[in-house]
């Protein structure tokens, strides 16, 4: 960095240019893709209902004993009760960060390698 | 222990659980007691029941692990949920790993976070993840799988951020999120993919699907099968997903970054094994062993060089745990069909091994952020004359690292570089020597700084933190007794490691 | 049982110093390193082994037990000596306890953690020469650094800690080098365990299957190139040996002394067990033979210039180390009885008298403080005991006859000038056999200007004789120096019965 | 019907629309934004395919990627209101004390 | 084989024993023993004495004995018994007269020390006597060795004990340099005989001197190798001949730095810096004799390979001329000995070359006789000059000194080939024997002899001149007013030696023979006897040589010894004119340009130390930079290499998220290209 006290920061005028980065992925995804043959999709049975079927799938009821038509699907009961979790976690966490600290620094901890301290001694950015 | 051994085969099934059941009730636990009692002022406790409800994982997963749970001996995997879940020796073995280093890293909080206002949600979030660790080792959907890794990474950020009014500490909590986000995003179009080149998302039907290649679909596969890799590599810290490593590990409290660096890498590999090994075939249109060759070389590389000149002890590490990653990341790439369980078994071995060595040194970096006594080499010059003991296993977890006897890392290191000479991938090998011969200089730096420098000023060192001491003298003795006591350690990969091979 | 008590004790005792105090640490490091010293004489008294332990001689001592499995081989707690440990065993307990005495007058802070490092290498160091397990041995190996590292990097001189690290990481490389050509070697052999007789026969019965594309020829000249240059650099030869003089110069005495008596001579054990006895075959190619032979004679004579150039006196020694490893190169590639018996035999003596050399350089670096041959003269004059045992000690460097080195060089030159894997045998023999010349000049150069003349120093101190605990290490280094040489056959019958299985594979001669 | 190709197509769009925010976008909620594109571009997929094989997996897994996109959410706001916190605005591209 | 031969380690060992005694009385660093250690060495080499005459008795009698006594190690050799390297003894004629020999001037030397060193109250004494010990107990292991492996070992521990003596005064710049000088060009010239020594153990099997019946001495099996009836092993794809040859070439190396003759003379004057008993010692029977003893010992070898001997005349004749005038203008009496030395043991070479074994034996004798003589006289009158060594600063000792300069003259007298001292019969049998091989076709013989005869006169020439300016005329200096008395431990020796010196040319006195017929050539008769394959008539019929006369053998003989002697006489009477008179001055301005060079030895000296100092050290040093610039540099390189790319490596990590986010995309990116190609499902 030739002159102190500037960031690197992307630059205004080329902002975008990273963009290209995505519109490469695209082109290469797309360049796949359409290469892609397919058969005839399945699809659902008739007067199968969707809803209750994904409701069957979500909590692993065994589909074997009912008598209406049902679109199969794997047991997501795991994942329902890991998402609960998740969600709990994700609260827990988000609350934990929006909480407001009443009394300011917190501990001795210095976690962002020292800097603080050099830039304290040294009197600035480098 | 035969009544004892007996009892385990004869519980239910869902039991086989218990190791990630009594980390994710610990948690809520937790939870519960913050919030009855939101300003709790006993941090004793708090930590001594997460303490507890890591070791009680920890027990029980010996405990199967002993008994045979899951493996050859005894039925093979218990599958659970509609298949979901599996519960197998290697998913012990990683669980096991888990719970070890959650249970360092809560104690070592203990002392760290001494007058911290927030720690039922420390070791609640702490616990959480290890949840989502251990199931992660034993998904076998690629549903449960992405659930379970977000339950691993969700909380992660949150303990990188976990020092709020440090700029460093939210820093790494942002860039980590971010990247975590993008690669989660990938992984899911990932799962997405291969669910639309295979309709299923339960690892064996995608195998069954995919093999001998799927008409007309394998692109779709394939693209797939990489962006699953993606979201591997950002969990394991792998290039070109490793951005977010060194200034999560390094702006992370130290405690956190050693459990990121080594439960966290090591989950991300223990779902990668299984997701790859048997969930995708290795003629699926994509040659994932030459992938992760490819990402091998380049992430212990890249994580060798670029921590070979760092100044900082704790962003050193950090760089390292990258170059660990590339060792790890071995066990896939010399996987090698039938015969892959070896060094598969060598990978895990070493990641226990790891998991040990790495949590201590992070946790020696945690104690001098403890005592105050700067992050750079030179702040730690003479250290050794003030704080011996705690040197000393430094010292071992340094050598350990690079690879020398008479530590645990030793052996797991070569044996890794044995099983890539053994598939017939020597420049494999050549290279991760050449990377190893490197770390030993960075390593070694340390030990200089704490041995050989003299000190430039005192130190103002408070009062000896007993936790966090302890838990690195426990870390040390662990890794110095993985050498001679590696057998069972190694055996115990490379049998449960052969059994996931399809 | 005795290795594994050797061994056990001399941890053991590194532990009991380790937490000594301070004062009584080096005392009591000498007392507990007799034990092994002991243990090992004890050990030649019963020694009853016949021929090479790789090549199903009779093993003495052998202990073999399963230690684990990995990828379906057995790694063994195997250890056992044969004709080439013996001595080697003998010479690491003999001399570590001298080079204990020896630091106690240099070593002045930290001893007790000096004393138990000493006594860590020690242990490890019998377990390189006795383990017959590769990983065992690899074990130890890599061990030995450890210790190393911190006794140069703590105790060292001012550039101790590049000297250090340069030292680690350079071994260090060298050793994963190995490590990958071996292991590539292991991995197509029909066997079921690192054990070294193991793979030895069956490299030897042609089991060796091909590899990625290698045919089990080509795989054996890539394996036989990585090890020999891992071990090269452990030896070192020319041109990887440029670790050695910075370690030497920068270590303090003791350090020096088992650096270049015991340390050094793993290398050559390394490569007289590994590369010369499981491929001989492959060094036994004209053109292997050739480099080879080129590389020691280029060690030997370079060396030597080098060591001529220096004003140094431990570096002076140092280069000379490189010289003198030369020639076991040298007598190992000629596949003679002589040559290779020699060069083993060399192991031994060069080990005392480069122990007796730097002993005697470091005696007198105690009371000058200077090394440099410009700073000093007329030493003689002021500590006349120990500047008659450097000057016999220098001799018995030079060649003497009737001292060890004397032995060791004869037979190494007797061996490979016959030898019929060696092209023009002759021309290298003779070649490397200049080294005699210019040894003589520099170190007859160097003792002129520092220990004869009138008496001058450069630094101010005061210098007193010797204490007696100084000399009575060197003079019992020279003593069994000239007793070797008097007398070789105290190790060369056992030499020979070990290393004549070797020979005979190839069919050379004396 | 509309060929299977052409949901792909969308989805991997609007994939690499949301990396173009995320690589375009210095506010961190844009960045959030885009990556809710990204998950969502997952959904696509998921759904459409399930239809195609004729099992409802894809669906409800596609409401757990929902569901977890809300949890990212919401610990993302979380860390977005630290970073104001302590540098006092939300570009992401602000926070670089550590770098090398 | 009982008797007085299983005494024989007896005569190496008392020395040795003696040299243990003084090691210990110096280590104590008290003064233990009376005389500095002196009796003992006294009585050892007595001993020692009276038992080589014993066995010289023994010999004459017709016993010989070749006994190995101690196997030093054996070579493993699949399939067969191996390679034997032993220690024995041989004592036959040769090695018995040489006992007698070194063992008498080793006991002069030692009673003359009790003078030269203890009188002038030496210190160190014992260290003194140690090395005496040890340089005599290792000549007289060299002189007894009964092959060739082990004749090295001992050469070189003569090697040592030259270093040891002739440093004893290391105080002093001059004594440690020299020291250094000699041990490092013998050195030099021992490293092509361990060559030699391997050489004839690999073409060979056995490097033993005579061997037995079944299992025959090296040159046995040289001359059945080349008369077709063994197979000796050659190398370099050399033929039998040609490899003998370069083996005897090799061995012939170690002769020439011991036995200083060009080019690797320029050591033995230098070596004067030693006390002087030690310059007798080293000159007389020692050191210096030791390479022509082994050219003798291992004669049979030599005698088949007419090149090599050819070669040792070429360098015999003409070191004897050239080191002669170099002694020519030297102004310090041991530097004229020192000279001497070198010109007289070319002769022996001279003689060895030409086939004349017994006439080099001769001389070998009677010089150690002359030879100690004139240093144990010249140390007399160092002595009596506080040494002051400059003749020109003497003058006038004849009559201060009478026992001195009598022996001294008849030790000059007999260097100078003076009729009927004992050096003229030795001298002019090697002229003789040189001149009738010669004229037989042997050009090269013929070149040598010219050589020797020159050498002649300047021999009487320089000889004669430092008796002059050392005894004659008027004292120049105070010191050579009243010198030093020396005492009975001085002139004793002296006059043995005086005696000898004068006498000794009976022994074998070859004109006589001619002349009258009668057999009184005795030394040549003692050499004909012993072991079979080493006696004088057997190395005549393998040598190449054969004689031719002028006129016949009688005319040869008369005219041989009256052109020597007149020639002799000629240097003598020069020498006289010159320096017989009472204000001698320096004459050597009358040489010219001539004079520098002979003042600066032919610039010997200069060649080698720039060779030293100029070539071999720069050349050490441009090692030395390489290795540290380019060898060292390389290794740093690869560290600095690896740490700069790592410095470059780590600044990919720039810190802005959005670069990361970009750099994880771009990765994916390149990933998908180059697997998508790779399996095909891309392009």
């Amino acid at each position: 960095m030739s002159d102190a006290g500037s960031r690197p920061r992307l630059k205004l005028g080329g902002h975008l240019l990273p963009g290209l980065a995505a519109v490469a992925l695209f082109a290469v995804l797309a360049i796949v893709f359409l290469q892609a043959s397919f058969g005839e999709p399945a699809g659902f049975p008739e007067g199968a209902s969707i809803t209750a079927s994904i409701g069957y799938a979500m909590f692993n009821v065994d589909t074997g004993i009912l008598s209406e038509t049902v679109v199969s699907g794997e047991g997501f009961v795991v994942a329902f009760i890991l998402i609960a979790i998740v969600l709990d976690v994700a609260i827990d966490g988000a609350v934990f960060l929006a909480k407001r600290e009443e009394d300011g620094r917190i501990g001795g901890v210095l976690a962002d390698g020292g800097r603080e301290i050099r830039d304290a001694l040294r009197g600035g950015d480098d | 222990m035969e009544p004892l051994l007996m009892q385990a085969d004869q519980l239910p099934q869902w039991t086989a659980l218990a190791p990630a059941l009594a980390l994710g009730l610990t948690g809520l636990l937790l939870i519960l007691i913050d919030s009855v009692d939101p300003d709790s002022s006993r941090p004793a406790l708090l930590a001594g029941i997460a303490t507890v409800g890591s070791l009680a994982s920890l027990g029980l997963a010996g405990w199967f692990l002993s008994a045979g749970t899951g493996q050859a001996g005894t039925g093979g995997g218990i599958s659970l949920f509609g298949d979901a879940l599996v519960v197998d020796g290697m998913a012990l073995f990683f669980q096991a790993l888990f719970a070890s280093v959650t249970a360092l890293v809560v104690v070592a909080s203990y002392d760290y976070l001494h007058d911290h206002p927030h720690r039922a949600e420390f070791y609640s979030l702490v616990l959480f993840a290890a949840t989502g660790m251990a199931l992660m080792a034993a998904a076998n959907s690629l549903a449960v799988a992405f659930i379970a890794l977000e339950l691993a990474s969700l909380p992660s950020y949150a303990l990188v951020a976990f020092l709020k009014r440090d700029a460093g500490s939210v820093e790494a909590g942002l860039k980590y999120f971010l990247i975590g986000a993008l690669s989660s995003s990938v992984f899911a179009f990932g799962i997405s993919l291969v669910y639309a080149a295979t309709g299923s998302l339960l690892l064996p039907d995608v195998y069954a699907a995919l093999s001998g290649g799927v008409e007309g679909l394998t692109g779709v596969a394939a693209v797939g099968i990489l962006m699953v890799a993606g979201g591997f590599a950002f969990k394991t810290a792998s290039v070109p997903f490793h951005f977010w490593a060194p200034e999560a590990y390094e702006g992370a409290p130290a405690p956190v970054s050693a459990f990121l660096s080594s439960a966290s890498k090591a989950a991300g590999f223990a779902l990668a094994f299984r997701v790859f090994v048997v969930g995708f075939p290795l003629d699926a249109g994509i040659d994932w062993v030459l992938l992760f060759q490819v990402l091998a070389v380049v992430t212990m590389t890249l994580g060798n060089f670029a921590a070979a000149t760092q100044e900082e002890v704790k962003r050193m590490l950090a760089y390292s745990s990258i170059g660990h990653a590339g060792y790890a990341l071995i066990g896939l790439a010399a996987f090698s069909g039938g015969a892959g369980g070896d060094v598969l078994g060598a990978s895990m071995a070493h990641l226990l091994v790891y998991g040990f060595m790495n949590t201590g040194a992070f946790l020696f970096v945690a104690l001098a952020e403890h005592w105050g006594v700067g992050r750079t080499f030179d702040d730690y010059a003479g250290l050794a004359s003030r704080a011996p003991m705690a040197s000393v296993a430094m010292s071992v977890f340094m050598f350990s690292l690079a690879g020398l006897p008479p530590f645990g890392g030793f052996f797991s290191k070569y044996f890794l570089f044995m099983g890539a000479i053994d598939a017939g991938f020597w420049w494999l090998a050549a290279v991760g020597a050449i990377n190893s011969a490197l770390s030993l200089f960075y390593y070694s730096r340390v030990v200089k700084a704490l041995w050989l420098n003299d000190a430039v000023g005192e130190f103002e060192l408070g009062s000896t933190p007993t936790a966090l001491y302890a838990a690195i003298v426990f870390a040390a003795v662990a890794t110095v007794l993985l050498l001679p006591g590696f057998a069972p350690v190694i055996e115990t990969a490379q049998s449960v490691a052969t059994t996931i091979v399809p | 049982m005795i290795i594994e008590a050797l061994i056990g004790i001399t941890f053991l005792a590194a532990l009991v110093v380790m937490l000594a105090p301070d004062e009584y640490a080096g005392k009591l490091a000498f007392a507990l390193s007799l034990l092994p010293v002991v243990g090992s004489l004890y050990m030649w008294a019963g020694f009853d082994a016949g021929g090479n332990a790789l090549m199903a001689g009779s093993i003495a001592y052998q202990t073999q037990l399963d230690w684990l499995t990995v990828a379906g081989y057995d790694l063994q707690w195997f250890v056992g000596v044969d004709g080439i440990s013996l001595p080697l065993v003998v010479l690491s307990t003999v001399l570590s306890s001298l080079a204990i005495v020896s630091a106690w007058t240099p070593i002045d802070t930290r001893q007790s953690q000096f004393y138990g490092l000493m006594l860590f290498m020690e242990a490890n160091l019998l377990g390189v020469f006795t383990a017959l397990d590769f990983f065992l041995w690899f074990v130890f190996w890599e061990a030995v650094l450890v210790p190393m590292y911190f006794l140069i990097g703590v105790w060292g001189g001012p550039r101790r800690k590049y000297a250090a690290i340069k030292f680690f990481v350079y071994t260090n490389i060298a050793s994963l080098v190995m490590f990958i050509g071996f292991m590539a070697l292991v991995f197509n052999l029909p066997v079921g365990s690192f054990g070294l007789p193991e793979i030895t026969q069956s490299l030897q019965a042609g089991e060796l299957s091909s590899f990625v594309g290698l045919d089990p020829a080509t795989l054996k000249l890539a394996a036989f190139a990585a090890m020999f240059a891992g071990f090269a650099v452990k030896v070192p030869v020319v041109p990887v040996h440029t670790w050695l003089p910075d370690a030497h110069v920068e270590a303090p005495t003791p350090v020096s002394v088992m650096l270049a008596g015991v340390l050094l001579k793993m290398g050559t054990y390394a490569l007289l067990r590994f590369n010369f006895t499981m491929l001989p075959d492959v060094a036994t190619r004209p053109l292997v033979a050739t480099v080879i032979a080129a590389i020691a004679v280029i060690s030997v004579i370079y060396g030597a210039m080098l060591a001529l150039a220096q004003q140094d006196l431990k570096r002076i020694v140092a280069y000379s180390s490189v010289s003198s490893m030369g020639y076991v190169i040298l007598g190992l590639i000629a596949y003679t009885g002589l040559g290779i018996g020699g060069a083993t035999f060399q192991m031994v003596a060069h080990g005392l008298i480069s122990g007796l050399m730097f002993m005697a350089v470091g005696v007198i670096y105690n009371v000058t403080h200077t090394r440099m041959v410009g700073d000093m003269s007329g030493m003689a004059d002021r500590m006349p005991i120990t500047v008659g045992i450097l000057v016999a000690g220098a001799f018995g460097y030079m060649g003497l006859p009737l001292m060890a080195g004397f032995a060791a060089e004869y037979f190494i030159f007797q061996g490979a000038f016959a030898s019929t894997v060696i092209p023009s045998a002759p021309l290298f023999t003779a070649a490397s056999m200049f080294g005699i010349v210019i040894v003589a000049g520099y170190l007859l150069f160097a003792m002129q200007r520092t220990l004869f003349g009138e008496f001058s120093l450069e630094t101010d101190y005061e210098v007193r004789r010797a204490h007696f605990h100084d000399v009575a290490p060197l003079a019992v280094l020279l003593l069994c120096t000239i007793a070797l040489g008097v007398a070789p056959n105290i190790f060369f019958e056992m030499i020979t019965d070990a290393i004549e299985p070797v020979v005979a594979v190839v069919g050379g001669g004396a | 019907m509309v060929p299977p190709q052409y949901y792909l197509l969308l989805a991997a769009a609007v994939f690499c629309i949301g990396v173009f925010g995320l690589l375009t976008r210095r506010n961190a909620l844009l960045f959030l934004m885009s990556v809710e594109l990204m998950l969502n571009a997952a959904n696509i997929n998921l759904v459409a395919f399930s239809y195609y094989w004729g099992n409802v997996t894809g669906q409800t897994f596609g409401l757990f990627t929902m569901a977890l996109a809300a949890a990212e959410v919401a610990i993302g706001i979380g860390i977005i209101l630290v970073l104001y916190r302590n540098f006092h605005e939300i570009d992401v591209t602000e926070a670089t004390t550590m770098r090398w | 084989m009982a008797g007085i031969f299983d005494f024989g380690p007896a005569i190496v060992l008392l020395p040795f024993l003696s040299f243990l005694i003084a090691v210990g009385t110096a280590l104590s660093g008290r003064d233990l023993l009376p005389k500095g250690g002196a009796i003992p060495g006294i009585a050892a080499t007595a001993g020692s004495l009276v038992l080589s005459v014993a066995m010289a008795a023994a010999v004459a009698g017709g016993e010989v004995y070749d006994e190995t006594i101690y196997t030093w190690a054996v070579g493993a050799v699949p399939g067969s018994d191996g390679l034997e390297l032993t220690f024995g003894l041989l004592i036959d004629p040769l090695s018995s007269m040489m006992l007698v020999i070194v063992t008498l001037v080793a006991l002069l030397v030692h009673v003359f020390s009790l003078g030269y060193m203890n009188d002038d109250g030496e210190t160190g004494l014992p260290r003194y006597y140690a090395g005496l010990g040890l340089f005599t107990a290792s000549m007289l292991g060299f002189v007894v060795a009964d092959n060739l492996l082990m004749a090295f070992m001992f050469f070189e521990l003569v090697g040592l004990c030259s270093y040891l003596l002739i440093g004893f005064h290391f105080r002093e710049p001059g004594p440690p340099s020299a020291a250094k000088k000699a041990f490092l060009v013998t050195r030099f010239g021992d490293y092509f005989f361990l060559i030699g020594v391997v050489a004839v153990f690999a073409t060979f099997g056995t490097a033993q001197f005579v061997g037995t019946e079944a299992a025959p001495g090296f040159p046995v099996l040289a001359e059945q190798a080349l008369a077709g009836e063994f197979t000796a092993n050659t190398f370099l794809g050399l033929g039998t001949e040609a490899w003998f040859t370069v083996v005897g070439l090799l061995v012939l190396g170690g002769v020439i730095g011991k036995s200083a003759q060009f080019p690797l003379h320029t050591w033995l004057p230098d070596a004067m810096e030693g006390p002087t008993p030690v310059s007798a010692l080293i000159h007389a029977a020692t050191m210096v004799a030791a390479g022509v003893y082994l050219v003798a010992r291992m004669y049979g070898f030599y005698a088949v390979s007419p090149t090599a001997l050819g070669v040792i005349a070429l360098v015999g004749g003409f070191t004897a001329l050239f080191a002669g005038t170099m002694g020519v203008v030297k102004r310090e009496l041991k530097q004229v000995l020192a000279y001497s030395t070198i010109s007289q043991y070319g002769y022996m070479m001279l003689a060895l070359g030409a086939g004349g074994y017994v006439a080099a034996t001769f001389h070998l004798l009677t010089h150690a006789f002359f030879k100690a003589l004139l240093f144990l006289g010249a140390g007399s009158v160092i002595l009596a000059m506080h040494h002051n060594e400059n003749m020109w600063d003497m003058g006038g000792l004849k009559d201060k000194m009478p026992v001195t300069y009598y022996s001294f003259l008849a030790g000059s007298l007999a260097l100078a080939g003076i009729f009927p001292f004992a050096g003229f019969w030795s001298k002019d049998e090697i002229l003789f024997e040189t001149l009738i091989h010669g004229l037989d076709g042997q050009p090269l013989l013929l070149v040598g002899y010219v050589f020797g005869l020159l050498a002649v006169p300047v021999t009487a020439f320089y000889t004669f001149r430092m008796v002059f300016l050392t005894f004659h005329g008027d004292a120049r200096t105070e010191q050579a007013e009243s010198p030093e008395s020396v005492r009975w431990n001085v002139k004793g020796p002296l006059v043995v030696l005086g005696t000898l010196a004068t006498v000794a040319g009976a022994v074998n006195l070859a004109p006589v023979r001619v002349l009258t017929g009668a057999h009184v050539d005795f030394l040549h008769a003692w050499l004909d006897g012993g072991f079979s394959d080493l006696t004088v008539h057997h190395y005549a019929e393998i040598d190449p040589y054969s004689s031719a006369y002028i006129g016949g053998e009688l005319t040869t003989v008369l005219l041989g010894a009256a052109v020597s002697l007149g020639l002799a006489l000629l240097g003598l009477g020069l020498a006289y004119r010159l320096y017989a008179v009472p204000e001698p001055v320096e004459h050597t301005d009358k040489l010219g340009s001539a004079k520098d060079l002979l003042y600066d030895n032919y610039y010997q000296d200069e060649y080698q130390v720039y060779l030293a100092n100029r070539v071999v050290l720069p050349v050490a040093r441009a090692a030395d930079t390489f290795d540290q610039g380019v060898v060292d540099g390389a290794v740093n390189a690869v560290s600095s290499v690896s740490l700069f790319s790592g410095s470059r490596i780590r600044r990919i990590q720039t810190g802005v998220v959005s670069n990361y986010a970009a750099l994880v995309t771009l990765g994916l990116t390149a990933l998908l290209v180059v697997f998508g190609v790779l399996g095909g499902w891309l392009l």
